[in-house]
């Protein structure tokens, strides 16, 4: 119960992956593809939660690593929201390029490229 | 009781914040007042839009419920809350159901880091303009979810459009916004996000950011002002909910409390708006002419001017109760506004006290300045006509864009010599 | 700096919004609600932020994540037709397999978060010895001076990436350019 | 010399009406049809009578020349692009004009022709007035008058031609002028194929004689001809031309075997038969073949071959005129018959005196079919002898008229047909008396028929089947009956224009025609003969007029009691005999054996279509049977070449290998199978591998 309340890193890296396995899932099993963007995005953001989470432990741990500088996670973090801000665009675009074309959203219907 | 009591007085001797100084009793009062206050603005401005609307367009307004119908915007708050809540029977509840929430939330909210004085803040936060961006950015989920589950052509259209103009203008905005904070370092070599640092940059920098690197603060103004309107969906840019097009976009299919809860919002995020802009270019809770007519005496003078002003309005309402028809039938009204005017200049005389004097000064000056963002709207309402929507992308993306970039570069090169550039104006630094 | 308050309450209020919020994400059939959970998800995961001491990651998440790309999801919902992806089958067909991979992740995930080195979890704790006062200043430091700016070519090279998915964007996007 | 010098309006005024009715017809009043076509005959008589009134004067001044007036050359130039070598081998070049000639022979045709068709013109006012079509059947008949007098004004063969060819067109417009029956337009067809084997004909012999003589014009081949005479005498190129040219007129005038579309051409209205069919159209043959005379008398054997084609002709639609019934076939067969005695003396050489036929028969006989027309007309279109009778007191104009024209055709002396009739019998009796024979029993049954006819018409009780019919039985108006009459004074004084010699007259027709045939008249006539045999003619002319009498006695004996159900006395004396009669010997059956392949025996086609359709079979079984074989051949060797290309070459050799390295290839497809969430699922297990193996190795 002790270890319950004293949140550690280690409860934000079981949060993240948890919501990890949850964006797996989705990317893996559902059909439409805005919700797979979406389980995408739940993915980054469980990576961009282990990495704050790692920042601020780092924050607190001696050494040329750790310090109060040792921002380097939460730099990632905002890399990676760049990312899926970039990611976001150009999957929303191949979305409605391809909707345009096929008229359907289900990721299965998609298999032109084993040709 | 008495480490209570040490409590609630222990921050009235601190200099800081509620929020900064962790005082959990003087940050709910705070937020109550914020409230309240923020209410009554809301109620305030609906009657003078109407008035003032009325005539523009050389009419009276309303006049009946209450003397020259101050009563008015109470007589349909309450008429909307008896209203019947209806749901569409195709409309996804849920969605539709929060959706108002999500907008008020967000309009709400934003007020936490708005600095009306240099104390009279609920909390300053280290990223407060991004926070205030970022969540002002929030009321548009609520406008796109509200259109979308009204399952209804209109506010489908008018959330579609909504989004789109949003999100187009917050690009340009945020380019003016980061113009301002790259101003903040100037003086300090590194700059802040704070409202509440912003402010005292330019208290620092002895200038309103709106004169800093003229025309350069000017222009960043501009654009800014410009993207609010469109950031609030008001004249001219008020496409989401034209009237003439699609009934009433957006919140087509709310009505009654639901209805009065966007009314609400949109009121509040016309303020919030205006709030940033008062503080990133206008100096916030600063007095005017600072550097012209300093020294004790002007700011004994201008420490007179919120007093002075309840007294002026209290003395408008006199001034009417003598104009008022000498008519049985209005002898109440008479009373009424006679009672008003009196309740006026009460506070006005409350206000030459000097312990008010000086707590309430910073908070006059700033709703005052907001006050004119405020009228700013109304005429705007009243005299601009209507954008299409082709024109509005035309201009955030061709118009407000390029310049926001050219501004945001040339901000920056004027920044890295800010000591010649203010050598060729013949402005030294004090 | 003050201490926070009531830490472990609003760490399992706002997991517990972000696990259920996960799960809505996954499982609704209808995309805007995917969405809006996502955007409850990513709120509380900024709050989160907040209780890390990431202010400005925290401000970060919430104006683009769920002022920018999530009203791009609702907007780009809203332009194409769901109606009928609502209606069909929402899981492909190897959703099994998937989820059974996705579990045995999961093990992995479990198996090594409980593996204990001494009695002790493999990452206790760290020190708050920082505040976050300076938070967005330090971070502006790391990316943008000249000294010590660690990280100022990749942040240039990320415009340049958001540059490129803009123009990809517009050409994918647009019927006739 | 004003008609002369424009000679060529003759044939254009008709021509003018046709085209305006062609044209405009259709918007015309009736009144204004009328007045144009028969107007434009009318004016053309009148420039016809004028014209040869000029010429006799004319001729007389310039020693009975024959006047030509050339307009231009239409076909052919003088330059010389159409040279040719002559059968002598002299050069010549070929030439057509549209030329005009105007000498006895021409002129006797253009005033019966114009005469005959003004009248005929006049008569169909008052036939045609009730009739749909009818503007289109004045023009079709100013388009024949046009055609007629080109062919008869022509100075060349070609432009003969021309006319020819446009009178069978003609022809044939009118004969399917009631094209809704389908007997009509059967009739007009058959009409036209038959002319275009007379038509193949003349224009062989045109050949022959423009190879022959250098040029086709009528002066120059007849200058030719006798000038050349003792040299071209028995020239198969001259027996060869003309027998070609016969053919030609047997085709037009309806000889032996040519002879069986007029007798259907009576399905055409009847002032088209009376005019075209009897008296101008018909005479065409006998025109040309007068025409081409100074060739005839070239050639014996064509010469013997008239005769003999002419005699049979005469005697075998005689023949089958005894037992027709209808009014307008008897009359049909009677004029093949009659243009078979024109040919009888064309082919004795008495040229003249086959005109002189022409000429008469043309009044009675268009007199006949005109006067069978208005009994038709009186019947209500009844045409069948069989359902008439007693018609002579309620039509007495026709009757009168008609009882003229029949006494004429018998060859009642001072009648037209006397005259002319006993000429040829003389004349064929000096040639051969066996041909005199044939022209005698022809006469015999001429007269028999045609009494049958006016008995069963007018004499005998009445056997009209409905009292509708009989209560409508009117003489016809006067535009009909004026014609009728003006027909019968011809029929009565044409022939006082020949008026023999051994009767005391002078034979002016004879004499007006000596030019054109002075070299048949001097060779065929000698005048030193003509006292001794003076006894013999007069016993010929008694034994004419006898057969006359005797025929028209029989046929009182026959037919004058003839009720209904009356028995024919051939059918009664030998029923095989008048079935083969009836059925005209059975020509048309034998024709559609041999010619046209409409009867097969049994299921084998006979005759010329037989040997065709014999030819397609080897052909189509024989030839292409052969051609298929080695096309089958080749075929299968390429079906073999391509199922070894393709299983052979292309499956062990090409696709073998493929199919190896598709086979192969599966597993490898197991990661590429194109569905992104299937990556994303070996991507995820690759990870836990990675895991897996990076925590516990």
């Amino acid at each position: 119960m002790e270890a319950m309340l004293h949140i550690t890193t280690l409860h934000y890296l079981v949060l993240g992956a948890a919501l990890f396995l949850l964006g797996v899932i989705g990317v893996l099993t559902r059909r439409n593809v805005v919700i797979v963007l979406m389980s995408i995005e739940l993915i980054l953001n469980a990576v961009n939660l282990n990495l704050v989470a790692f920042s601020r432990y780092w924050q607190g741990m001696p050494g040329h690593l750790g310090g109060p500088g040792a921002l380097h996670g939460q730099v990632f973090a905002i890399f990676v929201i760049t990312d899926a801000a970039a990611e976001a665009a150009v999957g929303l675009g191949i979305l409605i390029a391809f909707f345009r074309n096929k008229e359907t959203v289900n990721v299965d219907e998609v298999n032109l490229l084993k040709w | 009781m008495h480490e209570l009591i040490d409590y609630i007085q222990s921050y009235l001797k601190s200099n800081l914040t509620p929020g900064a100084a962790g005082n959990i009793f003087w940050a709910t009062v705070y937020i109550l007042l914020v409230f309240v206050g923020l209410s009554i603005a809301v109620i305030a401005m609906n009657w003078l839009e109407r008035k003032i609307l009325a005539h523009m367009q050389v009419r009276l307004g309303p006049m009946r419920v209450g003397p020259h119908g101050l009563l008015q915007p109470i007589a349909d708050a309450i008429k909307l809350l008896l209203k019947e809540d209806i749901i569409p029977a195709e409309a996804d509840k849920f969605v539709f159901w929060i959706a108002p929430f999500i907008v008020v939330l967000a309009a709400f909210t934003v007020f936490v880091v708005v600095p009306f004085g240099p104390t009279h803040a609920i909390t300053d936060m280290n990223i407060g303009i991004l926070f205030m961006l970022g969540v002002s950015s929030l009321s548009v989920l609520g406008i796109v979810t509200a259109g979308w589950a009204s399952n209804s052509h209109y506010p489908l259209i008018g959330a579609l459009r909504s989004s789109a103009q949003m999100v187009s203008y917050e690009v340009a905005m945020g380019l003016a916004v980061v113009s301002v904070i790259m101003m903040t370092s100037l003086q300090t070599g590194t700059g802040t996000l704070s409202m509440i640092g912003i402010v005292q940059a330019q208290q620092t920098s002895g200038e309103w950011f709106i004169f800093k690197f003229f025309p350069l603060g000017l222009i960043g103004f501009f654009i800014f002002a410009i993207a609010m309107v469109a950031e609030t969906n008001r004249a001219p840019f008020d496409l989401p909910e034209a009237e003439s097009e699609l009934t009433a976009g957006f919140h087509t299919e709310y009505s009654g409390f639901r209805w009065s809860l966007f009314f609400l919002a949109e009121y509040s995020a016309m303020i919030a708006v205006s709030s940033i802009a008062v503080t990133l270019w206008l100096g916030g809770w600063l007095r005017p002419f600072p550097n012209l007519l300093h020294g004790s005496t002007w700011d004994l003078v201008f420490s007179l001017v919120p007093g002075l002003t309840f007294l002026f309005f209290a003395a408008i309402c006199f001034f009417n109760v003598v104009r008022m028809p000498k008519h049985p039938l209005f002898k109440i009204q008479t009373m009424g506004l006679a009672g008003f005017g009196a309740v006026l200049g009460l506070i006005g005389l409350v206000m030459f006290v000097p312990g008010v004097r000086d707590r309430v000064g910073d908070i006059f000056w700033f709703a005052a300045k907001v006050a004119g963002f405020m009228y700013l709207y109304i005429w705007y309402r009243g005299t601009f006509p209507r954008y299409r929507f082709d024109q509005l992308m035309k201009m955030g993306w061709k118009v407000l864009l390029p310049m926001g970039l050219a501004l945001l570069i040339l901000t920056a090169v004027v920044a890295m010599r800010a000591d010649l550039w203010d050598q060729l104006r013949g402005v030294g630094h004090p | 700096m003050n201490p926070p308050v009531a830490t472990p309450f609003f760490f399992y209020l706002l997991a517990t919004t972000m696990i259920v919020g996960g799960i809505l994400v996954i499982t609704r059939k209808n995309a805007v609600h995917s969405a809006l959970a996502l955007i409850t998800t990513l709120l509380a995961q900024a709050a989160l932020y907040l209780m890390l001491y990431a202010p400005f990651v925290a401000g970060v998440q919430i104006i683009l994540y769920a002022g920018g790309i999530m009203v791009l999801f609702l907007f780009v919902i809203m332009l194409i037709s769901i109606e009928r992806a609502a209606k069909e089958r929402q899981f492909n067909k190897q959703w099994l397999v998937g989820i059974a991979a996705a579990a045995a992740l999961g093990g992995l995930f479990i198996a090594i978060y409980t593996t204990t080195t001494k009695g002790k979890t493999l990452f206790p704790e760290g020190q708050v010895s920082y505040g976050e006062s300076q938070n967005t200043q330090a971070i502006a430091a790391l990316l943008f001076d000249r000294v010590h700016g660690t990280y100022m070519f990749a942040f240039e090279i990320a415009s340049l990436l958001l540059l490129v998915a803009i123009i990809g964007a517009v050409v994918m996007a647009k019927k006739r350019i | 010399m004003l008609f002369l010098d424009h000679i060529w309006l003759i044939p254009l005024l008709p021509a003018v009406g046709a085209a305006l009715m062609f044209f405009f017809g259709r918007r015309l009043q009736k009144s204004t049809v009328s007045a144009v076509c028969v107007g434009s005959v009318v004016l053309a008589f009148l420039m016809a009578c004028g014209g040869v009134l000029q010429y006799t004067n004319w001729g007389a001044a310039n020693g009975h020349r024959p006047y030509e007036k050339i307009l231009y050359t239409w076909l052919g130039t003088d330059t010389g692009h159409l040279n040719y070598q002559k059968s002598d081998g002299t050069p010549a070049s070929f030439r057509a004009d549209a030329g005009f000639l105007l000498d006895p022979l021409s002129s006797i045709w253009l005033l019966f022709v114009t005469g005959v068709g003004m009248l005929i013109h006049i008569y169909s006012t008052g036939y045609m007035a009730h009739e749909g079509g009818y503007y289109r059947f004045f023009g079709y008949l100013n388009l024949f008058m046009f055609s007629m007098l080109t062919l008869i004004l022509a100075n060349n063969y070609v432009l003969m031609f021309v006319g020819w060819e446009g009178v069978g067109l003609c022809s044939y417009l009118l004969i399917g002028f009631y094209f809704h029956r389908k007997s009509a337009s059967d009739a007009a067809n058959k009409a036209f194929i038959v002319n275009r084997i007379g038509d193949a004909g003349f224009i062989l012999g045109m050949f022959f004689v423009a190879w022959l003589c250098g040029s086709l014009r009528f002066i120059d081949v007849t200058g030719f001809a006798r000038d050349h005479a003792a040299t071209l005498m028995g020239n198969p190129i001259v027996t060869a031309a003309t027998l070609l040219l016969f053919v030609g007129a047997c085709g037009k005038s309806a000889q032996l075997p040519l002879y069986v579309w007029l007798p259907d051409a009576m399905e055409g209205p009847t002032p088209v038969s009376a005019l075209i069919h009897a008296a101008t159209m018909v005479t065409a043959g006998v025109y040309m073949v007068a025409r081409s005379n100074a060739l005839f008398v070239l050639s014996r054997e064509s010469m013997l071959v008239v005769a003999i084609v002419g005699a049979l002709t005469a005697i075998f639609a005689a023949s089958i005129g005894l037992v027709q019934n209808d009014i307008k076939r008897v009359l049909a067969y009677s004029t093949v018959s009659q243009l078979g005695y024109m040919f009888l003396a064309l082919g004795v050489g008495a040229f003249s005196a086959g005109v002189f036929h022409v000429f008469t028969h043309a009044f009675f006989k268009a007199l006949l079919f005109l006067g069978a027309g208005s009994v038709i007309h009186a019947m209500s279109g009844e045409q069948d002898m069989r359902n008439m009778g007693a018609l002579s007191e309620k039509i007495p104009v026709t009757f009168r008229t008609m009882l003229v024209a029949t006494l004429a055709i018998a060859g009642i002396p001072i009648l037209a047909g006397f005259f002319s009739k006993d000429e040829i019998l003389w004349q064929a009796w000096k040639f051969s008396p066996y041909l005199w024979a044939i022209g005698f029993a022809t006469a015999l049954m001429t007269a028999f028929y045609m009494f049958r006819l006016m008995y069963l018409t007018f004499w005998s009780p009445s056997r009209v089947t409905s009292h509708e019919v009989e209560h409508h039985i009117h003489e016809s108006p006067k535009s009909m009956t004026v014609p009728l009459v003006v027909l019968a004074f011809f029929s009565i004084t044409a022939g006082w224009l020949g008026w023999p010699a051994s009767l005391g007259g002078s034979n002016h027709f004879e004499k007006f025609l000596e030019p054109v045939f002075a070299n048949a008249a001097e060779k065929e006539a000698p005048p030193a003969n003509e006292s001794g045999l003076g006894l013999t003619e007069y016993l010929l002319m008694g034994l004419s007029v006898a057969a006359a009498g005797v025929g028209w006695l029989m046929a009182s004996r026959a037919y004058s009691n003839a009720g209904k159900g009356y028995t024919e006395p051939i059918a009664a004396a030998a029923p095989p005999v008048y079935d083969t009669l009836l059925n005209k010997y059975y020509v048309d059956e034998g024709y559609d054996y041999v010619f046209t392949g409409r009867r097969k025996l049994g299921d084998v086609r006979l005759g010329v279509m037989g040997l065709g359709e014999a030819s397609s079979w080897f052909d189509s079984h024989v030839i292409d049977g052969a051609v298929n074989a080695a096309g089958w051949i080749t075929r299968s060797t390429a079906t073999f070449s391509s199922w070894w290309d393709k299983w052979i070459i292309d499956g062990i050799g090409v696709n073998g290998p493929a199919i190896l390295a598709r086979m192969l290839s599966y597993p490898a497809r197991l990661f590429e199978w194109g569905l992104v969430q299937w990556y994303a699922l070996v991507m995820t297990a690759g990870l836990v591998g990675f895991v897996f193996y990076y925590v516990y190795h």
